[in-house]
């Protein structure tokens, strides 16, 4: 049962106060995109064990979703930070190196 | 409209704590970027404040709440409301904001006495010893959303969807029962 | 026998003396007895039967770790099987039966398993029972289940309330023995906000019995002052009877308190569950003796030492007149002191090792006692109680060198911590070999939601033996009699042959015993784990809190490997079993669920609606009059509605506000169609697709301004539907101005449909209704009577039809308003059978049933809905897919059977042919039919192989029984295809 | 191999059963094999057992980096029916559930098959319509469900409430040769056999990289060492994309925690399997007398095998309104396995972008019932290149978005 900080309210709450949201930074593939590309971003997912970055809606609170960088095998929550980029902030990266050296790295 | 009803008309239980259903209540919703200049404007035309991240702030039977960046939920009167919200509107026209009365979307509800936090500690995860008075927490009561505050030193109040009053009534209802008291 | 004794008692109340029965017999007890105590006290020794061999139990341990005593407690609605006496609080009038034989305790036919043992070893069955091949299920198993199953099964709901609780604090101190006080007191006084949790309802764990003197007070008396000083402080919230039951992920620890057990019936709830979220939490959970293995180990009066001195004093029960110890180490002899001073007699203690020096050992053979050393029990005489033991040396093969007659035998393997919650997370241990237990690894913990450690652990639990060792881990300093190492006996004697090991017990419920083990590892069932399973050690309802370790030292033994080597199984919650009322609490009954009322709910529930769950609200299904079947009902509801006017709740529709600058692009991109280009006061139907390209969701759209648009959307997709909407503007599109909100239940909505509907309304004065201010697919706001509401000439009947909208608060009122007004008209209300009904009449498709997750709109031959202007929207890419644009797809058509009847639902129409997998090949399926009242026989809508270009085709579909069923496929629009009524 | 019956326990007992023999062998790698198997679970070992026993290919080595049967086949609550909607799912399913029948007699080991019936309860009329569609479709099938009315059902189980309030029962789906076998045996079953037939099982030996040459399978590295072959089946269940990942590419696939519990045992009272899919419950009562119950998953991915609280909370509940005599039972353990869920919900059994790599996985909640077809269909894949019941379950779905969504009738697959 894990507790998040929701970054867009400040509320750190249960599980249950949130909905999970699957793999963050996806890129959407519409209309005239190759058929790889487009099952890739429907489909092909990391689903690493380690690090993770995947979203969340703060469902019972604020109603914002935000996205969360988290070791899918310790379920250590390394950051949380705001839905609205495309790749994970540098400040994040560099947390989760400082406690992950083997990580290699967003990708 | 002497023909308007609240989802429970009021209804009321004693138990350690007592809990009952408020009535009709005004409710208006406001979503603009809340460091907007012409928001602060609007809302100082009606003796308003913005409030900060998860605050409430009453003032003279009105209370405005922060629900989240982008969002306020303005509390009144069920019968100012529609005048409210049109004023509101007009008011934020240039601004891109959306302002809708949704009064009778929510039920509202009062938990009362000594022991009203043992009430909430039943049905909500979040940890209302720690909720300091003027803040709002949005969470759940068992199964549905709710959003609850200190209105006064032995008051909790507590907000929900209409359609499930009568279920979080059925809740505080059992959670206020006499000799269930946790402390 | 067992007896109560004259003096003492700790724990007992003496002036309140308890009344109950076992297996009918009246028994009396004291205030502070727990089931087990009194029967012991009582002389009831024997008090259940094993599972596998229904072997004659007795009573082995004083608190959670029982495996044996098991009674059913109480009768009817309040019976509950499988309570174990050791923890269970005596009451005035408890009913207890003891479990698992037949016809009774005394003389149980199941002994006959006990008879063929041999024949019974650990997973015997795999090996048999194979054939012939129906007669496991018919034959063996059935008698399988019937001898095993233990506890009696209730037979009527649960009469009694649970609840649940959340709580928060910085520190959790799990356990009320010294190293749980203390630990506790530390936490306090740093002004932590601190829990104490302790789940027997006495303070002070093992202490009080075992002695002591800490911080140069005698350990009561430390303990008394520190109770006194944790109830002044303001931050420390101590509770007892509150079980922590596990240690979930991010320091969610599941406490389980115990509230009215003893007061059945008195209206409190009867536990509690706590949901406690800890920023850390400490272990003080205290160790657990071990047995120890050998012949008859499992007959009763067979104890643990700690429990035989628990029973002397804490509830002035002397579980028997002439006891023998038997031991590995120098703990035990604290009880042999404890039966001396209780004025019994020790018979002798029994020591595996060859020397015993320590400070214990000494005190006891100065009172006289007989000390063997070197010895072991080779056999325990008695079946149904103790009689005697043959004593052995511990390093032969059991030859039996002297009996000893006795009644109680009270044995210790040593100790093992209790390290449960610690592992429930990942915790891991680390073997001490010294001392033969596992213990917590500090350098290891459960990590949180930081990653840092959110346990540790003191006292015994952490493998502190000693008080001096418990406390000094505290900085508290201590004193107790010193103790010599244990020797690492795991069964007696060494070299115990065959027909030993085959009675020397390890898991007392399950009935394994050394040999199965043994078994296990000569079968290459090599893993703890596969032994576990094989044998079933350990799987009991004490989740192997005694026979774990033993099992484990005698795996490693037989694969000839150190006992770290083959490690522990999993530790898993609950440490003790919990009710699955408490997890249930008050979800049951009215507050199962959440129930979503309309305005009109009230109204509906006096007409005695018949409902329909629809997500978590609950729709008139149809309104039965006396004496109507449902069936007729919705016929009869169809028919007023197609001839005069009928109403609908249709409150629980969704209604999405979505304003902005670029509200228009946005409904673009999330309807199949163009809403951009709607006219102010106007609505468009439209269609909403997954990524996928599935439709997912249909409904209205009306433009209320310039930048405002409103979407209906289905009963069921209105949540889900907003948060679509937010997903899209938050993660993809934050850039666009759009703001959505969620209007559904502001508004109650009333659908009046029908040719007098219109008549209906103009009764209500107000607003113009007419045709021409109000043409189909337009809406309007103003005053409806004296009604603030939004008006929407749509229909899903096919009829002249309105929707109206006002404020909730007003929606009873409208309803009445309108059933008054309707009187003379004929108006009915209808249910959402009829609507279904009616909209199937006219062709129109409905999500769930036409749809069902893998249906595009172009198979639904809403391809008008689908803009072809447009370059994106969501599901657009999908449907391009090759499998989408397949010819060969299912399209939708109208079916209609020869003869009129109706088609069953579900049905499907086979095509020629099998597939390489044997299946018959199928050309379609029905998707919605039913009887319809208009036109007089059964209609249908149907996903057809190439559908739409087969009208007039027959093809044949599945009818109920294994006859098939002639169908034609025809145009899906049954009922006035050219519009004409729902234009007037 | 020495047989298992009657008589030779019989023959044992009178030597205190010292005669046994090991029921596999615990070898040491050899450097290479014709087929390594990665995942000693019930798929990949019954894909081992077909492999030889219809193949004749007995050069095989299984690869467990635990302990055999510890992943998902030996935490899974045992159901077993094959009343699927869609006809990809109900060939393989009930070839399974028909394999199931002998499986005892054919490993001479007793997995307990106990086709003890399946109902799958309705209790919306959306639901109801749903099964109904499933009983046409498995008529054309061959597959024997029916549709039963509320007092069959009471009948059938008279633990069983079915009056509502809020769902009363409104009728079942019930398959009467569904049921349940003993999970653990299932895997020494097969794990037994295959040893006997020669076959590897290598425990304790974690697969920690693939090697591949020109797009081509070599061989695996492992913590035991480097071992070659000619092709490689991942048959790992919940870590499938680590392994993918090893062998460069990605699936369709996320891991989520899915829980069960057990009661403490109590005498027989429930003599089938009910399944309550419109509030989310499921439960069956063990040869041992303890109700098993099944939960929700976690909807985030986790490799931890425990899951969330709140699913035990909601599961129970809905089993309580359900069953009401169980309140008063105790909940003896609980615990969680890591379920590999794919985009549709359907399993995987293919080739993959690497010449010689197979994988079978996405089974997600549902894949005990699957074992034997499941190994049976995959060895045929990986012997002969292709299989009648594996051809809809390619990875090339996704990209066509030929999906196999058994959601349609059912809300959980178990
Ligand atoms: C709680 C729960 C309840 C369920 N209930 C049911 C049910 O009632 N009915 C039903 O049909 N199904 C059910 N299932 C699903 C079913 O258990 C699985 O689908 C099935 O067991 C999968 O079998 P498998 O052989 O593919 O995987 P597993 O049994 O998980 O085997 C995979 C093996 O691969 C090994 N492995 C992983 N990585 C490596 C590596 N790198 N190197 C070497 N080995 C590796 C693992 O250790 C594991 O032993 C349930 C699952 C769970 C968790
Ligand atoms: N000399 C020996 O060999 C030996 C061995 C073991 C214990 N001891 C003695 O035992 C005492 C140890 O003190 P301690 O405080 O560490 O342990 P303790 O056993 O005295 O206390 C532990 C307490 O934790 C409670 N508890 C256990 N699990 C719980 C749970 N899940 N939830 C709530 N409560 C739970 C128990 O009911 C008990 O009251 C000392 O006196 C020590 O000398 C001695
Ligand atoms: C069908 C089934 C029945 C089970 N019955 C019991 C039981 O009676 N007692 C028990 O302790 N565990 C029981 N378990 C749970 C196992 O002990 C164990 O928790 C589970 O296999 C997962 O393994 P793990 O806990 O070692 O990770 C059962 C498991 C299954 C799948
Ligand atoms: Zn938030």
């Amino acid at each position: 049962m894990l507790t998040l900080t929701c970054p867009c309210c400040g509320v750190t709450a249960e599980e249950t106060e949130f909905a999970p949201g699957g793999e963050a930074h996806l890129k959407r593939f519409g209309p005239g995109s190759s058929d790889d590309d487009f099952e890739g971003y429907l489909f092909a997912r990391k689903n690493p064990k380690g690090v993770h970055f995947e979203r969340w809606r703060h469902a019972y609170g604020c109603g914002k979703w935000f996205l969360a960088a988290r070791d899918t095998n310790t379920l250590e929550v390394f950051a949380t930070y705001k839905a609205q980029t495309s790749e994970p902030p540098a400040d994040v990266i560099a947390k989760i190196k400082a406690k992950r050296p083997d990580w290699e790295g967003y990708k | 409209m002497s023909d308007a009803v609240s989802a429970l008309q009021g209804e009321t239980h004693e138990g350690f704590a007592t809990v009952a259903e408020t009535g009709l209540v005004g409710m208006i919703t406001i979503r603009c970027d809340l460091g907007s200049k012409g928001l602060a404007k609007a809302l100082k035309a009606e003796g308003l404040p913005v409030p900060d991240a998860r605050r409430i702030e009453t003032v003279e039977g009105r209370s405005i709440a922060w629900m989240s960046p982008d969002e306020l939920l303005l509390i009144c009167a069920h019968d100012e409301a529609p005048a409210l919200t049109e004023r509101l509107s007009t008011a934020l026209s240039g601004e891109h904001a959306l302002v809708v009365n949704v009064s009778d979307a929510r039920a509202m509800f009062t938990i009362r006495g000594e022991k009203a936090d043992q009430v909430v500690m039943k049905l909500s995860p979040a940890d209302i010893a720690t909720l300091p008075t003027g803040e709002i927490r949005r969470s759940r009561t068992a199964q549905v959303a709710a959003a609850f505050w200190r209105s006064d030193s032995d008051t909790i109040s507590l907000v929900s969807f209409r359609s499930v009053a009568g279920y979080v009534m059925g809740l505080l209802e059992v959670s206020a029962r006499e000799g269930s008291e946790l402390f | 026998m067992s007896t109560r004794l004259s003096k003492g008692g700790r724990l007992i109340d003496r002036a309140k003396p308890l009344a109950f029965t076992f297996n009918g017999k009246p028994m009396r007890g004291f205030a502070g007895d727990t089931l087990a105590s009194a029967l012991l006290g009582g002389g009831q020794v024997m008090v259940g039967r094993s599972f596998k061999y229904h072997r004659p139990r007795g009573i082995v341990a004083s608190g959670a770790e029982e495996p044996n005593a098991l009674v059913g407690l109480g009768r009817n609605a309040r019976f509950e099987p499988d309570q174990r006496t050791t923890t269970t609080e005596l009451f005035e009038g408890a009913e207890t039966t003891s479990q698992n034989h037949w016809p009774s305790l005394e003389f149980d036919i199941g002994e006959i398993n006990n008879t063929f043992y041999k024949f019974l070893p650990a997973g015997f069955y795999y090996k048999t029972f194979m054939a012939p091949r129906a007669a496991w299920k018919h034959l063996f198993e059935p008698v399988i289940r019937k001898s095993a199953g233990l506890g009696g099964v209730p037979k009527e709901a649960d009469p009694d309330r649970y609840e649940q609780v959340y709580a928060h604090c910085d520190v959790l101190v799990v356990g009320g023995g010294v190293a749980g006080l203390a630990a506790a007191l530390k936490e306090g006084r740093a002004g932590k906000r601190v829990w104490l949790i302790e789940q027997t309802p006495n303070w002070g764990g093992r202490t009080p019995v075992d002695g002591g003197q800490i911080d140069g007070h005698d350990a009561q008396d430390w303990i008394d002052s520190a109770l006194a000083e944790l109830s002044s402080m303001e931050n420390v919230t101590m509770r007892t009877r509150l079980m922590a039951a596990g240690l979930h992920d991010h320091g969610y620890v599941i406490g389980y308190e115990n509230l009215a057990d003893t007061t059945p019936g008195d209206g409190r709830p009867r536990h509690r569950l706590w949901r406690i979220r800890a920023g850390h939490t400490i272990t003080a959970t205290g160790a657990i003796e071990r047995p120890l293995a050998f012949a008859g180990n499992d007959v009763p009066g067979v104890m643990l030492a700690s429990a035989v001195r628990d029973y002397i004093v804490n509830w002035a029960v002397s579980p028997g007149d002439r006891t023998v110890i038997v031991t590995n180490n120098d703990d035990a002899y604290r009880t042999a002191l404890a039966i001396l001073d209780a004025g019994l007699t020790v018979s002798a203690v029994i020591d595996a090792r060859e020397e015993t020096h320590g400070a214990l050992p000494q005190a006891v053979k100065a009172r006289g006692v007989r000390v063997l050393e070197g010895r072991g029990i080779a056999k325990v005489q008695g079946r149904k109680h103790v009689t005697g033991v043959e004593i052995c040396a511990q390093a032969g093969e059991g030859g039996a060198v002297e009996t000893i007659a006795c009644d109680c035998v009270a044995m210790s393997g040593g100790w093992s911590p209790v390290v449960h919650l610690w592992s429930h997370c990942g915790g891991k241990l680390t073997w001490d070999d010294d001392r033969a237990m596992f213990r917590p690894d500090a350098a290891r913990p459960p990590t949180g939601a930081d990653g840092s450690a959110m346990a540790t652990v003191v006292g015994a639990a952490n493998g502190d033996l000693t008080l001096p060792e418990t406390m000094g881990g505290l900085g508290i300093g201590a004193v107790s009699e010193d103790e010599a190492p244990l020797a690492q006996v795991w069964m007696m004697p060494a070299g115990a042959p065959d027909a030993l090991r085959f009675k020397s017990f390890l898991d007392y419920q399950n009935d394994v015993k050394v040999s199965d083990v043994q078994l296990a590892a000569r079968e290459g069932y090599e893993s703890v784990e596969h032994t576990k399973r094989y044998t079933t050690l350990g799987m009991a309802t004490d989740q192997g809190k005694l026979s774990n370790i033993n099992g484990l030292a005698v795996l490693s033994n037989a694969l000839g490997q150190p006992i770290p080597a083959t490690g522990t199984t999993t530790f898993r919650p609950p440490y003790t079993p919990i009710s699955l009322g408490a997890v249930t609490a008050e979800a049951k009954g009215e507050l199962f669920q959440p129930l979503r009322r309309t305005p009109m709910q009230s109204w509906h529930e006096a007409k005695g609606a018949h409902w329909e769950p629809v997500g978590h609200w609950r729709r008139p299904y149809c309104y039965p009059r006396s004496g109507e079947t449902h069936r007729n009902a919705v016929n009869r509801e169809i028919s007023n509605t197609r001839k005069n006017v009928g109403l609908l709740d249709a409150s629980t529709l969704g209604k999405i506000v979505v304003k902005g600058p670029d509200a228009g692009k946005f409904l673009d991109m999330l309807y199949t169609n163009m809403m951009s280009t709607l006219p102010v006061g106007k609505c468009r139907y439209g269609l909403m697709c997954n990524e996928n390209g599935f439709l997912m969701d249909d409904g209205v759209v009306a433009r209320l301004s310039e930048d405002t648009w409103l979407c209906h959307t289905t009963s069921g997709g209105a949540d889900r539907i907003h948060g679509w909407m937010e997903d899209w503007l938050q993660c993809e599109w934050w850039d666009w101005k759009v703001y959505v909100a969620n209007l559904t239940e502001q508004f109650a909505q009333i659908a009046v449909v029908g040719p007098k509907a219109r008549d209906l309304l103009e009764r209500l004065g107000g607003m113009d209704v007419s045709k021409e201010t109000l043409p189909f697919m337009q809406w309007t706001e103003g005053k409806l009577g004296t009604f603030d509401a939004r008006i929407f000439r749509i229909s899903f009947s096919g009829e002249l039809s309105y929707e109206i909208a006002v404020p909730a608060s007003q929606g009873l009122a409208l309803w009445e308003t309108l059933m008054a007004e309707g009187e003379a008209l004929g108006v009915m209300p209808y249910g959402t059978e009829a609507l279904h009904v009616m909209r199937a009449e006219k062709g129109f498709i409905m999500i769930g049933d036409e749809t069902d997750g893998t249906v595009i709109p172009q198979d639904l031959g809403l391809n008008w809905a689908i803009s072809k202007k447009k370059t994106d929207y969501l599901g657009k890419r999908a449907q391009e897919r090759s499998h989408m644009t397949d010819p060969n797809r299912w399209k939708l058509v109208g079916l209609e059977t020869l003869d009129g009847s109706v088609i069953p639902d579900g049905s499907h129409a086979p095509a020629e042919g099998f597939n390489a997998n044997g299946q018959r090949k199928t050309q379609g399926r029905v998707t919605s039919t039913y009887y319809s009242p208009t036109i007089g026989k059964g209609i249908a809508m149907g996903l057809v192989l190439n559908g739409p270009d087969r009208m007039g085709e027959e093809i044949e579909f599945t009818g109920e029984s294994d006859a098939m069923i002639k169908v034609r496929i025809v145009d899906p629009v049954f009922y006035d295809k050219d519009g004409e009524k729902q234009n007037v | 191999m020495k047989r298992y019956s009657i008589f030779a326990v019989a023959r044992e007992a009178l030597r205190y059963h010292s005669g046994w023999e090991r029921a596999w062998r615990s070898p040491e790698p050899k450097k290479r094999y014709k087929v390594i198997v990665v995942g000693a679970g019930g798929h990949g070992l019954a894909t081992a057992y077909y492999l030889g026993k219809v193949h004749g290919i007995t050069d095989v080595a299984v690869i467990e980096k635990g302990w055999l049967g510890g992943g998902n086949t030996g935490r899974n609550t045992t159901i077993i029916r094959s009343n699927y909607l869609q006809d990809p799912s109900a060939a393989i399913y009930e070839k399974a559930r028909a394999l199931y029948e002998d499986l005892s007699q054919d490993l001479n080991y007793n997995v307990m098959f106990s086709p003890r019936g399946l109902l799958m309860l309705g209790q919306t009329e959306h639901e109801v319509r749903g099964y109904k569609r499933t009983v046409h479709a498995n008529r054309l099938q061959g597959i024997d469900t029916e549709w039963i009315g509320p007092q069959q059902v009471k009948d059938l189980v008279p633990i069983i409430n079915i009056e509502g309030p809020r769902y009363p029962v409104l009728g079942a789906l019930l398959q009467k040769r569904g049921g349940t076998a003993r999970h653990d045996a299932v895997a020494w079953g097969y794990a037994r056999a295959c040893s006997a037939m020669g076959m590897d099982i290598i425990q304790k030996c974690e697969v920690t990289g693939v090697r591949t040459e020109g797009g081509k399978v070599q061989g695996i590295s492992t913590s035991k060492g480097e071992i070659d072959c000619e092709q490689l089946a991942i048959v790992v269940a919940g870590h499938s994309s680590v392994m993918a990942e090893m062998a460069g590419f990605r699936l369709p696939i996320e891991s989520v925690a899915l829980q069960a519990w057990v009661s403490e045992p109590i005498k027989p009272c429930m003599d089938v399997v009910v399944m309550a899919n419109t509030v989310h419950g499921y439960m069956s009562q063990s040869d041992k007398g303890e109700m098993v119950i099944g939960g929700g998953t976690d909807g985030f991915n986790n490799y931890t095998q425990r899951g969330s609280w709140h699913h035990v909370e909601e599961t129970t509940r809905a089993l309580v309104e359900t069953f009401p005599i169980i309140s008063r039972l105790k909940m003896l353990r609980q615990w969680g396995g890591i379920v590999d869920m794919t985009g549709d919900r359907s399993p995987i059994l293919s080739k993959t972008p690497v010449e010689g790599i197979f994988v079978n996985c996405g089974w997600g909640t549902g894949g005990f019932k699957a074992i034997p077809g499941s190994g049976f269909a995959m060895a045929e894949l990986i012997a002969r290149g292709h299989s009648p019941l594996t051809d809809e379950f390619g990875l090339d779905r996704f990209k066509e978005g030929r999906f196999i969504d058994e959601s349609v009738a059912a809300g959980v697959a178990h």
